[in-house]
């Protein structure tokens, strides 16, 4: 039989919740192995991704995930594929996990054909099964998260949403105004902050009157987990999927965790903070080590199984980049195209009498 | 609407006193106990999350119905009309449709001032990704109301709260339950030959009337058009009737810059029908000023007939 | 010299906040029978503009404030003519304490150009000295109070801003939003949420997940009081602006209210509550009639006195309605004034090639 | 900016990452360690709010400068623009007036997509009651924010991420710190007989681009308009120029429907150059689609040189 493994999970913090949470996990050799090549995956595509940004191939904005793999990866653990996620423009690791491929993401990225939005929508908006994006107005996507789950609740399919924001978008207006009518409406949403400790350039402190994040939907349970550790993310998303499920309403997870790079590829990320505050939680807290650490100490795997995984991930999305870069813009005639859904419309173009096809391409 | 929700199951309105108060115009009549409040939803007065919400349960496949008490209050929400709901389905290089109706009240009502008397019909005019329609009579407003609702792109619906309260005539066609009005072709309401008037919502009402005065006074033969939709905009319908009449007024009660007469200028100068017209086209428009409070004031900031019967003198060189 | 007594205050709740409120207070004849003035002439106003929206000669909207006149009387007790006030759409009674003659207030009712903003904003908008309306947006009114009180900080004047709100407004977005930049730029506001239970028909409880207003400022501290005694809101408020004034940043007064009316004069207001419930209120809680029975009670007034003074401000309400009705509108030209400030601006009719001479009337 | 900040003491800025930042764009470089923390203000993401802290602060005596760290996001506050800012001054009559600023990037930047990109100026210049500006030069930008800063009604300043990038030539005259542009005005930058362009922002510049194209290959004399202010809308030097050239193309990087150029040919055939004109007014605008990420397809949905030539050989009918 497979290995398996008990871990006790890092200390958090409730809000208007008896405190029933569990204290311990237990998690087998497969489920492991799979959270860690999913985070070194997200890694490695940022990865590609700053280097992409950096030789010119991918223009405008690009927001990476780098330190904050577990949050992603622990959250789908905790659900099923049925289940819907939504989040901001910090997206690409959370498109892969919803099914598109390296490949996908990183032509989207370049703004290729083969990418998931056809280059159409780049780095913010990419999209999935049951992944409604890439949403690049900051906290627009809490209500329209708690929309999803509506819908949910609407066709009683017994599924939840996971509607992400993150600390900046903590104190957008429309978040409280979801709150209030997820509340009222008991929706199965599950509130996700991903606490990364700044805004663009601005810290938490500078930004809320409160950093409790997890306490801020008032009438709303929360939870204060660190958003490092996957175990620990993946335990308290099944204890909150399970809260929405059982029609209890909405929760708040409030996920502690960083980001190692700028804000945008752009922004050097070193102006608003210390590099020794960088290099601290690189050491003490990166996701991937901290699980590799669990897989060694645990005896689930073996430092040479590791490496095994590193260079086959490397090796896969180095494969995925060739495809991406491969890959060809869309001909001029589709900038007319996926304006309206249906085939009889004509779109205007920039010069007079230039009235031009329109179909939608999927639909 | 209550026949498109009975339809179609995924048909549901939320709103602010849809349910229980019937409406703040009493349009939602009924509804709540007809189809229950899983259907008809009362919302907390917070138009981005209550839109926001409905945009996002239209991603997940649901129709929703999203009345903004008055279009006013939509600026509230509007980056989710535009945002999220417009251009989502091409971002996402269609993959993701938005299939939601917003519907409301639009533009002036009586003695309610500047803060809620806004004319939309521009603004969401000029977003592609969007469809905007403009009811005039009973007719226009079933018959475009449930075409929005069965429209698989964001449709925003601009009602008028005075002509709630006029009574139309409707033809037996219209009303059964199969009746649709195809979103973006402009209706005829009255035949002539000398003059096009075209107008949307109440305008038309003043258009007609302004066209019979200038029937008996004048012996000028006016044709009027009801846009019906503001986008797409039928400029086909207006260009032929304008190579009939050779003079175009448009009118709308919206302010002057930007608005729809001046689009419909433009968009006429740039087709066939230019070569066909013997006077400029002069607009009609609301006075470029926020909505005054005080009767006469008010009554003189959107167009009454006289002012389309002046600039029509105008056009045909009348005295 | 003059009589005065002391007053129980009616119970209240804190939250964030020691309890160092005062339990009593001492109320002088001169200032009792103001308060009891100044209620009893914001009646009377009131039932003038209802009898005058009836014969038709308001138009549009009239939100009326009878039963919540304890509010803004003992609001306006508490602080001084320079300090700010703010507030929605039912503003006829806050017009009046800020200076506006009864005539002022009726005139522009009724669309004269006597009225206080000339007959060109109706009920919704009227403005005084450091009295800022009359806003008919829900919400919108807070963050602008926000800013009225910035700018006293700005000019260290030591001045606060009073910001109402309705229970109903309570939970739109931009509230919060301004509570958090409140609190973090410790800005001299004081919030004061009017519950009177219902935002047109919707009842608290059906619009709120939380219904305690006075806690939903989380890291702001909040009183809840009784709205309908004058000397309690006194008291409270002027708490509140002490706090302010020493510097500790904002704070919120929740005040329990009632509307007798209906939302707007063509809401009937009993479609969704009994008529029960509003004569209940009418008949246990009544300001005017609290404060009358404590004028009795303490001997500061005796009933001759105060029949006295009802008719004279009966008989001045109707003399001011005189002057109101007898008003004109405003001339034509006036339709183009006042959209900029300045007077070298032309402005646009409706019909082609009209433009209008444009100058500021008062500015 | 810091010439006026320095001049009145009531002036201060407000907005996301303006302090310690620098400005997203580093536009405020420095200006949180010349002026304080009390003069240049670090907001929260909370566009409504603190836009409406801005007019609040505006209603009572201060000149706020409230930046958008990009108008997108100036959706979530429009309704204080609109609804707090400019109505406020007409509904009370005269008696309250909101001195501010609102100032930030507009319109397309580069591979940001279809939530990032959109042009307001249609919207903002159809508002009785708000001035819209929208800079193209060095020159521009200094002098026309300075007016509004100093202006006592509420100004939109829409300025171009791209622009932020270019240098142009500043005049010594423009250099003083009292140099102001006046609100209101269009600037003639190139000189011409044969036909007219009329551009905003970062438009002027591909339109000179295309006036010398014009000239050099096709012999072609266009004379460039610079609005630089979109509300007011200087019709009266567009109009002076048509009746010198006869031809008229506006141009526009915004969408079509509702936009700029319509409302230039709108006013323009309302004018006595209406008859000067020897061909219909042709727009050239911004393609009307959300804004793609793709490079090409980006760049084939705003006009481009080639997009105005191709404009001005048909309105000269030239093959
Ligand atoms: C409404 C709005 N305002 C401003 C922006 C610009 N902006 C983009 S991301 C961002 C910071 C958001 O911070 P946070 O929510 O903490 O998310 P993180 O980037 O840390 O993942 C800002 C200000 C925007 N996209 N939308
Ligand atoms: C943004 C916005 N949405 C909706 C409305 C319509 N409306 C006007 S008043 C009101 C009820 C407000 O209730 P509350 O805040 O409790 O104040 P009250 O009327 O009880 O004084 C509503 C929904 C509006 N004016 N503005
Ligand atoms: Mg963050
Ligand atoms: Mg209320």
């Amino acid at each position: 039989t497979e290995g398996q493994a008990e871990f006790q999970l890092l200390p958090y913090q409730v809000h208007a919740l008896e405190n029933e949470l569990p204290t311990a996990a237990t998690i087998t050799r497969s489920e492991a192995l799979q959270y860690y090549k999913q985070m070194q995956t997200i890694r490695r595509l940022e990865v590609t991704a700053d280097n992409l940004y950096k030789s010119k191939q991918i223009r405008g904005f690009c927001h990476l995930y780098n330190g904050q793999e577990a949050c992603a990866v622990g959250i789908e653990a905790a659900i099923t594929p049925e289940d819907s996620i939504i989040t901001a423009y910090r997206a690409h690791g959370w498109t892969y996990l919803r099914g598109v491929s390296v490949e996908g993401v990183l032509a989207e990225l370049i703004g290729h054909e083969n990418g998931c939005a056809r280059g159409k929508g780049g780095s913010m908006h990419m999209y999935g099964k049951n992944f409604y994006g890439g949403n690049g107005i900051v906290g627009a996507q809490v209500p329209l998260g708690a929309g999803i789950a509506f819908a949910h609740k609407y066709n009683k399919d017994n599924k939840v949403c996971i509607t992400l924001y993150g600390d900046g978008a903590a104190n957008q207006g429309q978040v409280f105004e979801t709150f209030n009518m997820a509340k009222l409406w008991s929706l199965p949403c599950i509130f996700v902050c991903e606490n990364n400790k700044y805004g663009m350039g601005t810290s938490v402190e500078r930004a809320s009157a409160s950093t409790e994040y997890y306490t801020r939907g008032d009438y709303i349970p929360g939870i204060r987990a660190n958003g490092h550790d996957v175990i620990t993310v993946r335990e308290v998303t099944k204890f909150a999927a399970d809260w929405c499920r059982n029609g209890k309403g909405p929760i708040i997870i409030e996920l502690e965790t960083y980001r190692y790079k700028g804000h945008s590829v752009s922004d050097p990320g070193i102006s608003y903070r210390t590099r020794d505050e960088i290099d601290h939680v690189r050491k003490t807290s990166d996701p991937i080590a901290m699980l590799k650490k669990k897989l060694l100490d645990s005896s689930l795997a073996t430092e040479d199984e590791i490496k095994g995984i590193d260079n086959e991930i490397k090796n896969y999305v180095s494969g995925e980049l060739k495809k991406a870069q491969n890959g060809k813009e869309l001909p001029l005639e589709d900038l007319y195209n996926d304006v309206y859904v249906g085939d009889e419309s004509e779109v205007k173009g920039c010069e007079p009498f230039a009235y031009n096809k329109s179909k939608s391409t999927f639909m | 609407m209550s026949e498109e929700i009975e339809r179609d199951e995924k048909v549901f309105m939320l709103g602010e006193e849809v349910g229980q108060y019937d409406g703040a115009y009493k349009v939602s009549k009924d509804m709540l106990r007809r189809f229950g409040e899983d259907r008809i939803i009362d919302t907390p007065i917070t138009e981005a999350g209550f839109a926001g919400i409905a945009v996002g349960a239209a991603m997940a496949g649901l129709k929703p119905i999203c009345e903004f008490m008055t279009f006013n209050f939509s600026m509230q929400a509007i980056d989710h009309v535009i945002n999220s709901a417009a251009k989502t389905f091409y971002m996402s290089a269609g993959k993701v449709n938005v299939p939601i109706v917003f519907r409301g009240p639009n533009g002036a009502a009586a003695g309610v001032a500047a803060q809620h008397s806004q004319c939309f019909a521009a603004w969401y005019g000029h977003v592609p990704g969007l469809k905007v329609l403009s009811p005039y009579s009973s007719e226009d407003a079933k018959g475009l109301l449930k075409s929005a609702i069965r429209d698989p792109n964001p449709v925003v619906v601009l009602e008028n709260e005075i002509l709630y309260g006029s009574s139309f005539e409707m033809t037996e066609e219209a009303m059964s339950t199969d009746f649709l009005v195809p979103i973006g072709k402009a209706k005829i309401e009255r035949q002539g030959n000398d003059v096009t008037l075209v107008a949307h919502s109440r305008m038309v009402q003043i258009c007609l009337e302004a066209a019979q005065e200038l029937e008996s006074k004048f012996n000028v033969s006016a044709e009027v058009i009801n846009l019906r939709s503001i986008r797409p905009l039928d400029i086909d319908t207006i260009a032929s009737s304008v190579m009939k009449t050779n003079h175009l007024i448009p009118v709308e009660s919206g302010w002057p810059m930007f608005g729809v007469g001046s689009e419909i200028a433009a968009q006429v100068m740039e087709s066939q029908a230019f070569n066909f017209l013997d006077s400029p086209i002069l607009r009609v428009t609301g006075a470029d000023v926020p909505m005054p409070y005080a009767k006469t004031l008010e009554l003189h900031a959107t167009p009454q007939s006289n002012n389309i019967i002046n600039a029509v003198k105008k056009s045909l060189n009348i005295r």
